[in-house]
């Protein structure tokens, strides 16, 4: 974990509001692992304050790539760094998806959530086999396609909300199937809360692992401020940022 | 070379760079990015008798140049504290300073007695400035009787030192910290956050659970400094000002304004190495303008 | 079609939207920027008996989203403001605001006696929280006795209806403002700046003359909020919230807090068409999030 | 005066911390006459919050220059500008130099002060016989040369604190007897507050009428915070920004 001025190499639009964004950082890139999140400044002046957390899409050393989504004043910030910019950066931060070999993985993707899920794949897919859910609001959400075909994976499944990629539906609609047809015995999930939850109420019943990346307003990153928590069933509060990003599904407190 | 110790009175510090309660962890959280031994001393989370869940989140809310947190004080009470205090200290000789927290007067003497003494503790810092604990939002520190009726009783039942943390919170910031003073505070430190409040519209919900919260950050670092000068004028034990100092020039702003040493908070968070960069510059800032040691400064400020 | 318009009891306004005294000039030098009519209201700068020339310079310097003032009421006194008004006033249809400055009690009530009854004058603002003019920066808004005493007075020498205006510098803001509304206030206005103080390490003096100055601008929003939602909820006269407004949004949520209108005012100098936005930023954001009308949403905050 | 979203169309380093910024403003540059200033804002974030003024240095519809040096955090952004970004510009602002005809005009520039003289002499050079001396720290300063070859002077004398450029000196060194030789009956000046000081000791003496275009720390630009204001001999203090930035230095309480 170091807190570094970074150069950036790409900012690239990947469409509308999704970018992805290349930093320069020997460091990270050498020692991130799927799970592992950043944080970034998003400006020179003090205002916004707080860096920003990002998941790490890839590593690429002495790259690292991060998948971002403008939202809000930050990571509208984040979109308008230049190649040369000069931004402090802060990781590897966080923990990771569990050590799984030799099994069929289920992973699931929300939206912008496809970051630390493609992270995983890449690293995941070498001794297990991988199959992906990936969905999105619409066509112009899915936008990643190209970047995941060198992927090996046994099964893709898109869906959009609206039908104009993929299937209509969201990525529960055929999951009950998808894990018993494809005898999946671990899921990697990381998307908006309520799908989480919906993807929660079949694993439980399945009784299939089920990890998830979570997301929580961050003012540190690195475990002091105590601000990024989530009830635990047995332990609490716990910190997402240091504790997490990534739970088993069972502990939390849905 | 400019001499950067600074002297309390009852305790030398080597620099006046002492990183603030609740945006430093237990020390070791900064292990990774600097060595402890190169602070002033060191603050620890604040800690009540018990251990605390501390408040549901949202805990945090960026507001212009500011942060507003309502983090509730978790913790794990103050047996597990000596633990971890006595784990800290194998790892630094710089001067380590519990946060001294209570709900009632009673719990503030319980904690302060059972830390009071450990060669790992060099100072308490009462923090009777929390916004956060009481409905409302008010605290000890709001009332110049409190302030006296709790500084002198924990005092009469202490050795170790006391810092005595103000809120800022009042009409008459003097009027406090002379209570304190007169009460036997060894020094005084301040200021500790203003309340604010944020509201979300769409659920006409406050933020927070708690309504209030106290800000903190660059925002109120000029508040900070007029309420720094006004104490520092008027009591004769050293002051530890803080509010929103980023730099070492911000450092030696509140230095010149009476400031024996300063803490630095919500920069932590951000940059876990301000407190070292800091230093750094107030060197150098130290050097370009030939100030050879800080005691030169302290409240030199010519009105 | 969402309605804008507020009533304070004693008039009616188009909108609850009004440019602050000291940051709108007199009206008039907005003029090429928007017409005067669209506004709620507006506040011109704030006025004592004779002229004064205000205080040697710097009289600003910027803070972290923030502004440091220490203008010292520059001014023409009341007579030459009386012209002014009459001409301003055949400009806009829109209600005057005369904000009321004294050194005295005597002086406040001088001033407010010489507009009472004038056709131009829809309100008298009592600055009774300038702290730039005595010494130390105190004002009578730091003492509830005080503000009772001179408010009465006043309320009982005039006949417009008068806006008293607080100061944020105080450990219980309710008390003030129950004080005023005792005493007779129509409404109530908050908060004016935050005590402050800026340094310059190279001549180690204060940045400012006066040593003290006034924070206003974003920095201060979320303490204002706070103000404004503690003093809503204890008096029962209308509130106009401010500090640190610079949307439409932020708007609606000191309307939320419980202010039945708004004043704006940093955020004039650096866009002198703010206001024009905000009103336009208020109508957005209501119909986005359904709210018919103002009253709707006032002081509904769900805590 | 308007304030304007308008468009960054190039910003070009000249040398050291010295900068020419070139803005699209139609309004402005129909507008504009010497002496005028625009206020920039600098970030699009709540800090630095004021914007900051600068002299127009040259008009050319439908764009203006700006000639700016890199003091702080605020020129420091104004520096970071990339063409296309979009900045709210505020002007024409201020006064202007007295309208003077067939006359001999001494201008006066002092470092980054060459910004309203560059743009008097533009303008006044069909109907005036111009003059101008030019002054700076070292040569590195000096560095507007090739964009004053185009104006058609009288007199050029280049001075440098140094003697790097021109003559070692500064810009009063020999302006008793410039004004002497070169029968000047007016002076146009803009540079630091000591240089306007040397050189109204020695108009005064002369009775040259002497202008200058004055700096203060600016809250709005267009006269409603009253943190401008200059003290005058008989008006009490006056506001640089409306009542300025030109002044009769006989009016100035030095
Ligand atoms: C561990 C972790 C990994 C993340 N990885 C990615 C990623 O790979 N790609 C990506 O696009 N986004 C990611 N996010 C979310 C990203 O941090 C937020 O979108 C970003 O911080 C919003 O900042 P903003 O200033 O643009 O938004 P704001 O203007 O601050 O707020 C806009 C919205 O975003 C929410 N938000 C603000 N700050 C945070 C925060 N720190 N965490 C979560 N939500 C927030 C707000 O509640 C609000 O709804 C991640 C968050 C976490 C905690
Ligand atoms: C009418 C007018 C015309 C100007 N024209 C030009 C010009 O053509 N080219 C140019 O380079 N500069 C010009 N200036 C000066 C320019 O405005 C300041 O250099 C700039 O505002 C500094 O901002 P900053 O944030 O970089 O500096 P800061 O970090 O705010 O301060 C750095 C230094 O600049 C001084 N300063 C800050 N703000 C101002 C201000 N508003 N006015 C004067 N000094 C200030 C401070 O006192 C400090 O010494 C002009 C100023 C005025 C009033
Ligand atoms: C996240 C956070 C947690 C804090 N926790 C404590 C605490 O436990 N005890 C305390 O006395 N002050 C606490 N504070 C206040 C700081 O110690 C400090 O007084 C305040 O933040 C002002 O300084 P700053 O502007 O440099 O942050 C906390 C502040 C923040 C931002
Ligand atoms: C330059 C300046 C001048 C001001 N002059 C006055 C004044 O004459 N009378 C007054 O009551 N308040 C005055 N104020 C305070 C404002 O009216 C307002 O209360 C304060 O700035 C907080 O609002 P804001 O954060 O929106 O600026 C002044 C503020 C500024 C910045
Ligand atoms: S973000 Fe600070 S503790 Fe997790
Ligand atoms: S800068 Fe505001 S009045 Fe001149």
């Amino acid at each position: 974990m170091r807190d570094d001025i970074c150069n950036i190499v790409e900012n690239i639009q990947i469409q509308g509001e999704y970018y992805l964004l290349k930093i320069h950082s020997e460091y990270i890139s050498a020692r991130a692992i799927p799970g592992n999140f950043i944080m970034i400044s998003v400006s020179s002046t003090m205002e916004p304050l707080l860096k920003r957390p990002f998941g790490i899409f890839e590593t690429d050393p002495p790259y690292i790539w991060i998948y971002y989504q403008v939202v809000g004043k930050g990571s509208r910030l984040v979109s308008e760094f230049k190649p040369g910019d000069k931004i402090s950066v802060l990781g590897p931060l966080g923990n990771s998806f569990p050590p799984v070999t030799n099994q069929s993985i289920l992973m699931i993707a929300g939206g912008r959530g496809i970051a630390p899920i493609h992270f995983a794949i890449k690293k995941y897919q070498k001794e297990n086999k991988i199959s992906l859910i990936y969905g999105a609001r619409s066509k112009h959400n899915l936008n990643l396609l190209d970047l995941l075909k060198p992927l090996t994976l046994q099964v893709l499944l898109l869906y959009s909300d609206d039908g104009s990629i993929g299937k209509r539906g969201n990525v529960t609609t055929d999951l009950r199937k998808t894990i018993q047809k494809s005898g999946i015995s671990i899921t990697f999930s990381c998307g908006p809360d309520n799908m989480f939850k919906s993807i929660y109420q079949v694993t439980r019943e399945l009784k299939t692992r089920d990890y998830a990346s979570l997301e929580a307003l961050m003012g540190c990153g690195f475990g002091i401020c105590y601000s990024c928590v989530i009830q635990t069933r047995k332990s609490g509060y716990q910190k997402v940022c240091t504790d997490g990003p990534i739970f088993d599904m069972d502990e939390i407190a849905w | 070379m400019v001499d950067l110790s600074v002297d309390l009175g009852f305790i030398c510090l080597k620099n006046p760079v002492i990183p603030a309660s609740g945006t430093f962890g237990y020390g070791e959280e900064f292990l990774p990015f600097f060595n402890l031994d190169l602070l002033g001393a060191f603050i620890l989370k604040g800690i009540y008798k018990n251990k605390r869940m501390g408040n549901p989140p949202p805990r945090i809310q960026e507001t212009p140049a500011g942060l507003l947190n309502s983090i509730g004080l978790p913790g794990p009470g103050m047996k597990e504290l000596k633990k971890i205090i006595q784990r800290v200290y194998q790892s630094t000789s710089t001067p380590i300073i519990i946060n001294v927290c209570g709900e009632t007067d009673q719990e503030y003497l319980d904690v302060a007695e059972y830390f009071d003494g450990m060669e790992e503790v060099a100072i308490l810092e009462l923090n009777i400035s929390c916004p956060n604990v009481k409905s409302g939002g008010r605290c000890p520190a709001q009332d110049d009787k409190h302030t006296y009726r709790l500084v002198k009783q924990i005092k009469q039942s202490v050795s170790t030192p006391i810092m005595v943390k103000l809120s800022p919170n009042v009409t008459d910031i003097s009027a406090i910290a002379i209570s304190a003073e007169e009460a036997g505070a060894d020094c005084i430190s301040l200021t500790n956050t203003f309340l604010g409040m944020a509201l979300d519209l769409e659920s006409r919900k406050p933020v927070f659970p708690n309504i209030v919260a106290g800000l903190s950050g660059p925002a109120i670092k000029p508040l900070a400094l007029r309420l720094v000068w006004e104490v520092a004028n008027n009591v004769h034990i050293p002051v530890i000002g803080m509010g929103g100092i980023t730099t070492g020039q911000d450092v030696l702003e509140f230095i010149l304004a009476g400031a024996t040493a300063v803490q630095i908070g919500t920069i932590n968070l951000v940059e876990p190495a301000a407190s070292i960069r800091i230093i750094k510059e107030i060197k150098e800032t130290m050097e370009q303008l030939e100030i050879a040691n800080l005691k030169e400064l302290t409240g030199k400020l010519q009105t």
